[in-house]
């Protein structure tokens, strides 16, 4: 009964979008964000005294982007827009905090091990 | 005499009116010419038509306020007012969205099943 | 008293009576003290503890969810009473402006007032999340619930059109759960910190989160770090394995009303 | 960049004045795409366009992923294995009515010894996480959709017993215990 809901979930379907009615302007909506980003990181980096670069702060922007680009579905890109607006808005409104910034390079996480012999060094599996 | 002597209807934001039974005889004219567009059929007219043509009988009866305010019942004259003027509102829109209309969406299986099994 | 209690049953048969169903439902002290005295002479002590059903209010109530219904058979799906007196209008997703306005605008209902709205999610369906308004109509001092579902894809018309209090409750609905409101005035985060990822009310969300923070000396400051618990919660499995409410099942079978919205 | 460089060698009284006035600009900036709901397509010169109001649908294909979408970190995307089973009864005469759903649970991972006081200590949060479904069809879509490898486990089918009295007595059944 319900993996035919599977099959029905997989093929192609109506839905109500959620802003843009198709990829071209999702894709606007997305690089509109990346641009007001990108203008706002000489404020950002000012207003947060971050002990970073601009163009760390560039490479990080790209980076996080970069993340979610095989997103293919439109209402994904479009709340994935929604959520990057609002965290620049509270970015730039200087809502957030320093450290809600530095979360972002989240220096004091050691990235875990990956070979054997590190894995046996650090206690670990 | 009383509506003459009324100082205040005790709600903010609500005024005394002077001549209620003028200003709701228009508002249900208006809400009754509204109805009008829709289907004969619609239980959205049926019932508001009635309710309507309730109150409006009550206007012509009553010429006195506190007496009409009595035979409604549903608060004082201003509020009837503001009453019918939401009515009017609700009308007009609900010309836009036709809501005698059949159901839009079937609800998905189950989705109003509680518990879930 | 009793008499008087009858006498609103009789009036309240009709939909529209001298002044409309829910006139004749609570005007009047009088009419809401012969509620109780005619409910608690009516029920026995054998069960002390079940609240007693309310025969006449609950007819009344489920009355009136039919004259919505009726009204609206465009947008509602089903009309159901639950714990014995609350209403519940169940209705499609694009239904919510409309029937919002409804019960705010008719002169029937005249719900100006939107005591609360949430979210509740129920992983298994379709539509995972349930979206609940709660109104309350002063004018005849009752209350109505309405229903709606969407999921996280699916954006929700916002009800701050209809009713301004209900900005924030999306807002932490939005927060909570992850329900899009369109044509929110102002949507953003209400409950969780800035910079917090997920929606904590979800099901699927851990008691602990993902991220804990602490302070830094090094970096003189604080410094959010994927979540590690120096002892592990137990586990419990706190399901009863009996029924606990059979009456409440049996209840909610015989309450509803499947709401034949056209004449097929 | 040049004016933000100009900024900071800017004595401190100076600086805030700039500052005040920057922070003007740089939140009229952002209220330039704050509102979403227009439609951003420049050249075309296309009016506000709220699909929503308009009752429009698009058309998607496949299983919406929502990984992205649900802040749920990656370490606990990817890696993790979601066991779909029915719960376990209780050995004891308890009821049986907490059993008739599916939950689902993950994978096990890493404990390890509290050095200071003998814990047990994880950091899994999600180790303690169970949610509950009707069927387990709706749990594997939820799988799906969350991008988690999923795996089900279906309850044991035991044969009924067939049980009788009179096989008690019976000379060739071998239930006659000897050692009574």
């Amino acid at each position: 009964m319900s993996s035919s809901r599977l099959v029905n979930l997989r093929t192609a379907r109506q839905v109500k979008p959620m802003l843009s009615l198709d990829r071209a302007e999702a894709r606007t909506r997305v690089i509109n964000l990346y641009k007001a980003w990108y203008r706002q990181i000489p404020q950002i980096a000012i207003d947060y005294d971050l002990p970073k670069t601009q163009s760390e702060c560039k490479k990080k922007l790209k980076e996080m982007f970069m993340k979610n680009k095989d997103v293919k579905d439109i209402r994904i890109i479009d709340a994935l827009v929604i959520k990057g607006q609002m965290e620049l808005k509270e970015t730039v409104q200087v809502w957030k905090q320093k450290h809600g910034i530095m979360a972002f390079w989240a220096p004091t996480v050691e990235p875990k091990p990956k070979d054997f012999m590190g894995k046996f060094l650090d206690g670990h599996n | 005499m009383a509506s003459a002597l009324k100082k205040t209807t005790g709600l903010t934001g609500l005024k005394v009116c002077r001549n209620p039974h003028q200003i709701l005889n228009i508002l249900h004219t208006k809400i009754l010419r509204c109805l009008q567009k829709m289907p004969q059929d619609a239980a959205y007219r049926k019932y508001t038509e009635q309710i309507v043509l309730e109150r409006d009988a009550a206007v012509k009866a009553e010429a006195s306020v506190p007496e009409l305010e009595k035979r409604v019942g549903g608060g004082q004259a201003e509020e009837l007012i503001q009453q019918a003027e939401h009515e009017l509102m609700l009308a007009r829109k609900m010309l836009e969205w036709k809501p005698w209309e059949p159901l839009v969406t079937d609800p998905p299986k189950n989705q109003w099943k509680w518990p879930i099994h | 008293m009793a008499a008087c209690a009858r006498r609103l049953a009789v009036s309240m048969t009709k939909y529209t009576s001298n002044h409309g169903i829910f006139r004749s439902m609570v005007p009047r002290a009088a009419g809401v003290g012969a509620f109780r005295t005619s409910s608690t002479t009516s029920q026995t002590d054998l069960h002390p503890t079940i609240r007693p059903v309310n025969a006449v209010e609950r007819t009344t109530v489920s009355e009136y969810g039919q004259y919505v219904a009726e009204c609206l058979p465009k947008y509602v799906q089903q009309v159901q009473v639950s714990a014995g007196n609350e209403l519940e209008i169940l209705i499609a997703p694009e239904g919510v402006i409309p029937v919002l306005t409804f019960l705010r605008d008719h002169i029937n209902a005249q719900y100006t007032c939107i005591t609360d709205l949430c979210g509740m999610d129920v992983p298994t369906r379709e539509y995972r999340f349930e979206v609940i308004y709660n109104l309350l109509s002063v004018r005849y001092n009752t209350r109505i619930r309405v229903k709606t579902y969407t999921d996280e894809l699916t954006p929700l018309d916002s009800a701050c059109e209809v009713f301004q209090g209900a900005n924030w409750y999306e807002r932490e609905v939005w927060d909570m759960f992850g329900v899009y409101f369109s044509n929110h005035p102002d949507l953003r985060r209400i409950l969780t910190d800035y910079g917090f990822e997920g929606h904590p009310f979800r099901k699927d969300f851990p008691l602990t989160g993902y991220v804990e923070c602490r302070y830094d000396d090094e970096e003189k400051r604080v410094v959010m770090e994927p979540v590690e618990l120096a002892q592990e919660f137990r586990k419990f499995d706190l399901s009863a394995p009996w029924e606990q409410f059979p009456q409440f099942r049996k209840a909610l079978e015989k309450a509803e009303v499947d709401e034949e919205t056209q004449p097929k | 960049m040049a004016l933000c460089r100009k900024i900071l060698s800017l004595g401190s009284p100076m600086r805030q004045l700039v500052l005040s006035s920057e922070r003007c600009l740089s939140v009229s900036t952002t209220h330039h795409i704050d509102n979403l709901n227009k439609k951003q397509v420049e050249p075309k010169g296309v009016e506000a366009l709220n699909p929503v109001e308009k009752n429009l649908t698009i058309t998607v294909e496949g299983l919406a992923d929502i990984t992205k979408l649900t802040g749920v970190p990656e370490e606990h995307i990817k890696p993790r294995r979601v066991l779909i089973k029915k719960p376990t009864k209780n050995a004891m005469q308890s009821g049986t009515n907490n059993l008739h759903k599916w939950v689902m649970t993950f994978d096990t991972k890493e404990r390890w010894e509290n050095p200071l006081m003998g814990w047990a200590s994880t950091a899994d949060p999600l180790s303690n996480l169970e949610v509950e479904f009707a069927s387990k069809e709706d749990a594997i879509v939820f799988c799906e959709k969350n991008g988690w490898q999923w795996a089900v486990q279906e309850p044991p089918q035991k044969p009924p017993r067939a049980k009788s009295y009179a096989d008690n007595f019976s000379w060739n059944k071998r239930t006659r215990r000897s050692t009574k």
